[in-house]
């Protein structure tokens, strides 16, 4: 931290001593044993769906319809589906479409919602007016009921469960940037760049938009973790994901009926999902302590 | 049809003690199913499940033999039929009285028809009765409708009067949708409000509907049919999924279910305390092709496409053998089914070379739609999709599989967005035509010909098999058509599927009837 | 002279942080008489308010603990007392007021609630006869409206009422000594003007001992009968007040007092004590302020000087006073 | 007599109070009402007065980051309050402020060095190079080390924080600082370093101030006039010696005998003001001050008192001497 | 008074976004693909006969009109007749409501009650073997699939274990006789203390399923803003006064740290009403959310439209019943 005495122990420059707050922040989230974990987890499965070609035993859409629902075994460590595919190689290839839908998803829903945020309480009036009610009423709905409404009209479809999740997902983003902006606006690091000439367009690029990005960026990961479970509840609903993609929630909602019978099928799927997902939370918490200045002191 | 093994008898020696033992006092039959009634005013209905119900609360003039579509007495003891097919006359059973007390006779049945054949009648659906129509030839007034007059000679007789003679007139009377109700019911409960407070001669009396959840009959004590109904209550349980179901059946929250999963079928057999019944099929499962639609404008193709579909393995895995291959777009058990069209067999080379035959050496790309729900026909539309799409991949087709929401579904296939695709019927009176022509008639494009099959020289055999007077000429034209079918491939026809059901081993005397619903007067619980 | 009220011998109370172990209070030696009113003052982070937790035993544990000394309330060991005892002490026998009075109290409690909850854990009062009493100390503290204010939310007063009924909740249980940290620091003048009025008042009236923290000089000059000078967790210099403002001996309580722009007079220029005040935990050897005192010596780098007698009831850590 | 850098004239700031059923403006903060007064080149004015008086807003609203409400402003001859927004960016080379948050005034994502640069690229002056060197410089001057330039504000402790404040209202090389309560937030040993700071920073750069503060000594100390605040309103405005020796308005004599002297023998005459600062949001009719002055008469209930020059320099807003 | 005011003006203040919902729903549901009349005909209907029934469900205005004549019937409380049953909805609705309030009502309190302590309880306890358990726990919560969880449940406890009935809200050999759709309340009513017992026990089930993730946020948002409030100075003043613990912690710190908390409940309750679809699929539960789900299948457009703003007003009722709790718990709500 800072020195004892700036005229008479002067410190020598390191680059030990210059803290950037992400610095700070990557400090603090690196002693955080849960983060780790969740970093670890998250890890893992974005190196399976990379890896999905090299790693999957087998195709993931093609199975020997004489070898169905077959029990995990040396040469299906997760069992066979009733199509005969083996579980394992759809449980691989299924991380990549979660993955995808959730970050994708969520990168939707912040880029839209951060616009319209920052329009929203940096111009005020009607602007903000309008913004903010279309948010009320897009927040009136519960959003899964939103989210099937929307893929309804669009058709089911991967794609379309992603644009729907983004979509139900902007007001979220779009009311935390507002609310950033509407108190950084007051905060006198704001003032005091417009004190010394500054266009407010610069201002909300260079001064409100950086100081948002650290709530967004929990949102966003704890928001990657719920997109997941949405996707996964359209393709349960059989609005998601179609066949033969191996998308968790569908493969769940294919399988449930052979619960009894080969509960594999259903188990890893819905473990994958719940990993993936705490894998995120972990995450998220983790950088709330780190990034959150109120934990900070 | 598989053998089942003598489970039924089993229970009488074992006293096998379920887990609610039977109790003095009254009994109650607990049928789960899929999904709820629509309606309880049967006219207005179309779908299985309000019919399911209806079937015990009112009573056609004519009934059906158990387990086939052979037309016996029920409110009519009797008829005649004058020789130039245009006048029925039907003596009533005597002594029938409706649930709310009041009489049956000659009066009552008039005033059924006229409500259901008269758009000026005050209780007349302002949105129509889609079985009169379909089966009459319109509404009063209407350029093909058929009956032109009913009259009630006396309390027991009704007699018919028809502008053209319509030789399945007796059969369709049957139907479920022609029950006769209650006339001061209807009266008191007004149009709409009757569908909720049904009001028949059946065997059980309405009690109580819960939406989407149960729906509650009382024994008739009255029924005209001495000794039936078995049961004192009579509740249909909407449970919509499967598995679910069949867990409540094995926990003996309820007796009797429908839509069994083919894959459990086994697991049933294999309990001691369940029994799997079987409905006797009639209906048809196939992959159809939009023939307007490129590739599959080409005989070649479609030819090649059902050459790679291996039916056995498909029945096997996804209907648990409880179903047969079709060659045919009509059950076997149907009178005019062609037995000596052979199937073409399951063969990839072939498939291939036919391809390339019709210019498409490495196959193609396409879209594949699959049902997104289950049908009788269709036990699980998305997954014997992905089993075929994995059979087409070897022969160069990709395909990618295409769900929608049902009714988007069912419009689409209707106006022809579609490209190859999956349907299936239910036949509704048993006669060929119902089939056929309902599929695949040229007449029928933009209706239940989504193939948009248009043969001018089938078109006209099915004309003439209609208007033709003796069975056997029919089944001869029926015979060809089918043959003429087999050729050109609009449709590969994929199964007749035996619909399984499971019931408590106490359950006796439950004979389903295969055109999906049916009385459950005689079903009773030892 | 009797036995002090509170006799504070060699406090060492420590924060256990990620960033290691500070020393916030770091071996503090203070003894408050009956009647008397002790002021400790000091800069921020010197230690004054932990000092006055750990009286209390409030120190946030973890990461704070007492981990040497002893706190004498009227002959009793306070660090070894269980936390039982320490409960009927607290707002009982010792009581204490904060600085901020926006923050130290509940919002969601009306002010009679308040006030009546301190004298219902200590008396056997019901609700009827601590409401009474909460009416009773809030007029003797000079709030109008008493039996209106009662019913109030804390919200719906201003600073200095709510400092008022802050005071009210210390003294309702007529405590032997009163701990206030930085009573007025969050208040205007003219505010703070008028509750250091109703404290003397208070002291006089009741006998009331008093530990007060401030930073505040003039604060000091106008409440306190004994003033304790802590720099960075340690006491520095200690003496009658007059002693201390007038001919202090320690370098940083002169430059403390040098560093005061003055009312009264104009000068060109003030003094200014270079550097910044420390870190805890921060520092190693020698005496504290040594890096920022003009006067130092090498020894001063070295070595830790003692609290030692200068004159009468005075006492300075320093090596050129000793 | 210098020239007039700033003027003010019935300058007046009311934030609407939103509320009541329909959520609409129920009623005004009169946070600054009407007060008129000029700072001279090269001098320090002080302004005091209690918490939420409306110093801040008196601050901000002349440097228009927050619009008046009404008032002219004139600064170096210049009508302020006309200029377009663009003028007004260019304006505020001359004119710079430093806040009383040394925490909240600096953004914590950006080191030294770019926060110092910012003015200067805003404007576009100079080359990086240059800058670079202009910031090295200016670090050097408020006394930090150039080696600062890399780190985050949250490794300086407030008093450094506040050096750097001031260097980046210094970077544009203005004609006027306001100085907003700059060393409330210090320490009393950190206070002085940052007050002589300020003193050498004048003398050398020819800086004119306008110092807000609420503590009576230190504003004594800094300015030349002081301004003294109460409700919105200059209640009593004069040199720094005229206020301590001859305070008029009854408020500033409260105010003065109320400031705590670390000294046991100095015995004041103590005027203790009864009951609290009222609200802006309804502040009393007449004199704002009548509620509280302990020389109240009818009058003052009633009648909004003149600011009027009583002596040369000296002008007070009181009825006890209207009828000078 | 201002307690009045603030609840006059939160109330007034629902009027644009109940207005602006109505025309989300309306052109939701004008958005979605499919022909309703098909859907009442079914798939074995005719041409003509479906043309018919286009016209006479006024399928054939502009769709301003048709909003227009949906509003009017909205504000006079009728909700317009389901295609699909041709019954009221108005009518039909309130025991699918029933059902699905009962399950929320249920599944919040589980909720609630473990929720809430557990977080009290790690809160007080910060780093005991407790703490990190229920934070452990309450983690994999909000990570849990509720769709999973379900299945699994009635997998393991119905079906393998039979320990609870799999599905529905009764026993049908033993049906409660419906009164008010609220079947505790209904058993109750009727003095069946075993029917009482079998309604709670097909509630248990879907209930967990339902409740665990609002469980899982209610026990980490609870832990959290008392650990906040428990480091606030009003906690301290009240230690210093000589209170015990235990009413420090229930009395001073919970009033306050409830405040977010109850946010977070009445975000999770409109949640619920709403998520119930996927639980209410699972145990064949007869409720709102299902019956949505399956008017969206059937184009049942009234349903969709009046199903869907039903619950949207609910959950906006219920958002303004939590901001009027506000201001009960809190004083300071009400100035604002
Ligand atoms: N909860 C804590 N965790 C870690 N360190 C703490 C904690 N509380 C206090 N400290 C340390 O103890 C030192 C002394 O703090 P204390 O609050 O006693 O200062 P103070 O003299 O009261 O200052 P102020 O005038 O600002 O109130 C602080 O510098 C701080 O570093
Ligand atoms: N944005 C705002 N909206 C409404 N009222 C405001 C706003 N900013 C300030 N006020 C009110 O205006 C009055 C004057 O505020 P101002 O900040 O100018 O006071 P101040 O003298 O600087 O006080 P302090 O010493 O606390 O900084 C206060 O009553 C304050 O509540
Ligand atoms: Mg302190
Ligand atoms: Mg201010």
């Amino acid at each position: 931290m800072a020195e004892v005495n700036v005229q008479s122990v002067p410190l020598k420059q390191t680059d030990e001593q210059i803290i950037s707050p992400w610095r700070e922040a990557w400090r603090t989230l690196r002693k955080n044993k849960l983060a780790l974990v969740g970093m670890g987890i998250i890890v893992f499965f974005v190196l399976v769906a990379i890896l999905a070609p090299l790693l999957a035993p087998y195709p993931y859409d093609v199975g020997d319809l004489k070898m169905k629902n077959q029990p995990p075994s040396e040469e299906h460590w997760f069992g066979t589906d009733y199509n005969g595919r083996d579980v394992l190689s759809r449980v691989i290839y299924g991380a990549r479409i979660s993955l995808w839908v959730g970050t994708f998803a969520v990168i939707g829903s912040v880029v839209v919602g951060t616009i319209l945020g920052l329009l929203s309480g940096y111009y005020g009036r009607w602007v903000d007016t309008l913004i903010s009610r279309i948010f009320d009423i897009m927040l009136a709905f519960p959003s899964i009921l939103l989210a099937i409404a929307i893929v309804a009209i669009l058709g089911p479809s991967l794609q379309n469960a992603l644009l729907a999740i983004a979509v139900i997902n902007i007001p979220t983003f779009g009311r935390l940037v507002r609310s950033r902006v509407l108190s950084l606006k007051e905060e006198e690091f704001v003032m005091a760049a417009r004190a010394i000439g500054m266009k407010d367009s610069r201002i909300l690029l260079q001064h409100i938009l950086p100081n948002s990005m650290a709530p967004i960026i929990v949102t966003g990961t704890l928001g990657i973790a719920t997109a997941i479970i949405e996707a996964a509840a359209l393709g349960f609903l059989g609005l998601g994901a179609q066949a033969p993609e191996p998308e968790w929630g569908k493969m769940l909602s294919d399988s449930r009926q052979y619960i009894q019978k080969a509960p594999w099928t259903v188990i890893f799927p819905g473990l994958s999902i719940m990993l993936t997902v705490l894998g995120f939370n972990l995450i998220g918490d983790g950088l709330r302590d780190a990034l959150d200045p109120r934990m900070k002191n | 049809p598989p053998t089942e093994p003598a489970k039924t008898e089993q229970p009488a020696q074992t006293p096998a003690p379920a887990p609610e033992p039977a109790k003095e006092g009254p009994k109650q039959l607990i049928v789960g199913r899929g999904g709820d009634s629509v309606g309880l005013d049967p006219i207005r209905e179309t779908d299985g499940e309000s019919f399911k119900v209806t079937e015990n609360i009112y009573d056609t003039l004519v009934g059906y033999e158990e387990e086939s579509t052979k037309v016996v007495p029920s409110l009519a003891e009797k008829w005649e039929v004058s020789p130039d097919g245009l006048t029925y006359t039907f003596t009533l059973r005597k002594g029938v009285k409706f649930h709310d007390g009041t009489d049956f006779n000659a009066e009552a049945v008039k005033w059924n028809f006229e409500r259901w054949m008269d758009k000026s009648n005050p209780f007349h659906n302002q949105d129509g009765y889609y079985y009169y129509n379909d089966m009459f030839g319109g509404y009063k007034g209407d350029a093909n409708h058929v009956i032109k007059s009913v009259e009630a000679v006396d309390p027991g007789t009704v007699k018919f009067t028809l502008n053209y003679p319509l030789a399945p007139f007796i059969q369709n009377l049957g139907m479920s949708p022609f029950a006769i109700a209650s006339p001061t019911a209807v009266q008191a409960a007004g149009a709409d409000g009757f569908t909720e407070k049904p009001v028949g001669t059946g065997p059980f009396k309405f009690k109580e509907w819960k939406r989407n959840d149960t729906i509650t009959l009382e024994k008739n004590p009255d029924y005209w049919n001495a000794g039936y109904p078995k049961v004192d209550t009579l509740v249909f349980k909407a449970i919509p999924e499967n598995t679910a179901r069949l867990t409540a059946l094995i926990n003996g929250e309820i007796d009797l279910m429908d839509g069994l999963n083919p894959d459990d079928a086994e697991d049933v057999k294999a309990n001691s305390e369940l029994q799997l019944i079987l409905r006797p099929s009639m209906n048809i499962g196939y992959i159809g092709f939009n023939v307007e639609k490129e590739p599959f404008n080409n005989q070649k193709v479609r030819e090649a496409i059902s050459h790679a579909i291996n039916k056995p393995e498909i029945i096997e895995a996804f209907f648990a053998g409880l179903g047969q291959p079709a060659v045919n777009p009509m059950p076997p058990t149907l009178w005019g089914h062609n037995d000596s069209i052979k199937d073409r067999e399951f063969n990839l080379d072939k498939a291939k070379q036919l391809l390339a035959e019709a210019g498409f050496p490495n196959g193609f790309k396409t879209q594949f739609w699959a049902m997104p729900v289950p049908r009788p026909y269709m036990p699980d539309g998305v997954k014997i999709a992905e089993a075929i799409q994995q059979d087409l991949k070897k022969i160069g087709v990709e395909t990618e599989i295409v769900t929608m929401e049902w009714a988007t579904y069912l419009e689409k296939t209707r106006i022809g967005e579609q490209t190859m695709f999956m349907l299936g019927w239910t036949g509704d009176n048993g006669d060929p035509d119902n089939f056929l022509a309902t599929l695949l008639d040229k007449n029928n494009i933009d209706g239940n010909n989504n193939t948009r099959w248009a043969n001018e020289e089938a078109s006209q055999l099915m004309m003439k098999a209609k208007q033709a007077s003796t069975q056997s000429e029919r089944e001869q034209l029926y015979k060809q058509v089918q043959e003429i079918i087999f050729k050109d491939v609009p449709m590969v026809p994929l199964a007749h599927s035996t619909p399984a059901l499971a019931a408590r081993a106490n359950v006796v005397d439950y004979k389903p009837h295969p055109k999906g619903s049916e009385s459950l007067e005689k079903v009773d619980i030892k | 002279m009797s036995q002090p009220v509170l006799h504070i011998e060699n406090l060492q109370t420590h924060f256990f942080t990620d960033r290691g172990q500070i020393p916030a209070v770091d071996g503090v030696s203070i003894k408050v008489h009956k009647g008397e009113v002790v002021g400790i003052v000091g800069e921020s982070g010197c230690g004054k308010s932990v000092t006055s937790l750990s009286i209390m035993k409030l120190v946030p544990n973890p990461p704070g603990k007492i981990v040497g000394g002893t706190i004498r309330f009227k002959g009793e060991d306070l660090v070894t007392a269980s936390e039982k005892r320490m409960r009927e002490i607290r707002g009982n026998e010792i009581a204490m007021i904060f600085q901020e009075p926006m923050t130290s109290l509940n919002p969601v409690f009306t002010i009679g609630d308040q006030i009546g909850e301190a004298v219902r854990i200590h008396t056997k009062a019901s609700k009827k006869e601590s409401r009474q009493r909460a009416i009773e100390m809030l007029k003797k503290v000079g709030i109008p409206r008493a039996e209106a204010i009662v019913d109030e939310y804390p919200h719906q007063l201003s600073g200095g009422m709510r400092q008022r009924v802050m005071i009210a909740m210390a003294m309702a249980c007529n405590p032997e000594l009163l701990i206030a940290d930085e009573p007025t620091t969050a208040l205007d003048v003219t505010i703070q003007a008028q509750i250091l009025d109703l404290m003397r008042q208070l002291n006089r009236d009741a006998d009331t001992a008093v530990l007060l923290i401030t930073h505040d000089l003039g604060v000091v000059a106008q409440m306190c009968h004994r003033v304790v000078v802590m720099y960075a967790g340690k006491v520095i210099e200690e003496g009658d007040v007059r002693t201390i403002l007038k001919e202090p001996k320690h370098p940083y309580t002169i430059g403390l007092l040098n560093s005061l722009p003055k009312l009264e007079e104009s000068q060109e220029r003030l003094y200014s004590i270079p550097g910044n005040v420390p870190i805890p935990g921060s520092l190693t050897t020698g005496c504290r302020f040594a890096p920022r005192c003009e006067q130092a010596v090498d020894r001063c780098r070295q070595e830790m000087p003692e609290l030692v007698a200068v004159g009468e009831n005075h006492r300075s850590r320093c090596w050129l006073s000793v | 007599m210098a020239e007039e850098l700033l003027v003010v004239s019935n300058l007046k700031k009311y934030y609407p109070i939103t509320g009541g059923v329909l959520g609409g403006e129920v009623g005004v903060v009169k946070a600054v009402d009407d007060i008129s007064f000029s700072v001279k080149k090269g001098e320090t004015l002080g302004l005091v007065g209690e918490s939420g008086c409306g110093k801040s807003t008196t601050g901000r609203a002349l440097l228009r980051l927050i619009e008046p409400t009404a008032g002219e402003i004139r600064f170096d001859g210049v009508d302020v309050m006309n200029l377009k927004p663009d003028d007004m960016r260019k304006m505020r080379r001359d004119m710079q402020i430093v806040f009383q948050d040394p925490f909240a005034s600096l953004n914590p994502r950006h080191n030294v060095e770019r926060i110092l640069e910012e003015p200067l690229i805003v404007h576009g002056i100079g080359t990086s190079a240059e800058r670079k060197k202009k910031v090295a410089e200016m670090l050097e001057v408020v006394g930090l080390n150039s080696y600062h330039a890399r780190r985050y504000p949250h490794q300086f402790s407030g008093g450094q924080r506040q050096r750097i404040g001031i260097a980046r209202a210094l970077m544009l090389k203005p004609k006027l600082i306001v100085a907003d309560e700059p060393v409330s937030a210090l320490d009393v040993s950190i206070q002085s370093q940052v007050l002589n700071l300020m003193q050498d920073l004048q003398k050398d750069m020819g800086l004119t101030y306008l110092f807000i503060a609420h503590d009576l000594s230190v504003v004594r100390h800094i300015s030349n006039r002081v301004g003294v605040m109460y409700l919105g309103r200059i209640v009593e405005l004069t040199t720094s010696s005229q206020l301590y020796s001859n305070p008029l308005h009854p408020y500033t004599q409260a105010l003065m005998s109320a400031v705590p002297t670390p000294d046991p023998d100095v015995v004041r005459e103590r005027v203790i003001l009864e009951g609290d600062v009222p609200s802006p949001a309804n502040p009393p009719g007449g004199c704002t001050f009548h509620t509280r002055c302990p020389r109240v008469k009818d009058k003052c209930r009633t009648v909004r008192p003149e600011f009027q020059e009583i002596e040369k320099n000296h002008f007070v807003a009181c009825h006890l001497y209207n009828q000078a | 008074m201002a307690l009045l005011s603030y609840s006059i003006r939160r109330i007034l203040m629902l009027i644009p976004v109940l207005l602006g919902m109505s025309i989300v729903v309306f052109s939701i549901i004008r958005a979605i693909p499919g022909d309703p009349a098909l859907t009442i005909l079914g798939e074995k209907a005719s041409a003509q006969a479906l043309a018919d029934l286009r016209e006479a469900l006024g399928l054939n205005h502009p769709w301003y009109i048709q909003y227009f004549d949906y509003l009017k019937q909205i504000i006079t409380g009728d909700l317009g007749v389901s295609l699909h049953s041709g019954a009221s909805i108005a009518k039909e609705i309130g025991p699918y409501l029933a059902a699905t309030a009962e399950l929320t009502i249920f599944s919040m309190c589980f909720a609630i009650i473990i929720g809430v302590n557990a977080g009290i309880i790690s809160a007080w306890k910060q780093n005991s073997w407790f703490d990190y358990i229920a934070m452990l726990i309450a983690l994999i919560g909000v990570s849990m699939p509720i769709f999973w969880l379900g299945l699994m449940e009635q997998w393991l406890f119905a079906q393998e274990l039979k320990w609870l009935p799999s599905v529905g809200r009764d026993n049908s050999r033993d049906p409660i006789q419906a009164i008010t759709h609220f079947y505790i309340v209904d058993a109750m009513l009727a003095g069946r203390w075993d029917q009482f017992r079998e309604v709670v026990e097909h509630l248990i089930l879907p209930g967990i399923a339902l409740g665990t993730i609002p469980m899982a946020i209610i026990a980490r948002i609870t832990r959290s803003s008392m650990l906040e409030v428990m480091r606030a100075d009003y906690v301290r003043t009240a230690r210093a006064k000589g209170m015990a613990q235990f009413g420090v912690v229930y009395k001073h710190a919970l009033k306050n740290a409830l405040i977010p908390v109850l946010t977070v409940i009445g975000l999770q309750t409109g949640l619920l009403l709403g998520g119930a679809v996927l639980t209410e699929t699972i145990f064949g539960w007869p409720g709102v959310g299902r019956y949505i789900f399956t008017a969206i299948g059937n184009r049942d457009y009234p349903v969709i439209q009046s199903g869907i703003l039903v619950i949207a007003t609910i959950f906006v009722l219920i958002n303004l019943l939590v901001d009027l709790l506000y201001a009960y718990i809190d004083p300071r709500i009400k100035y604002r």
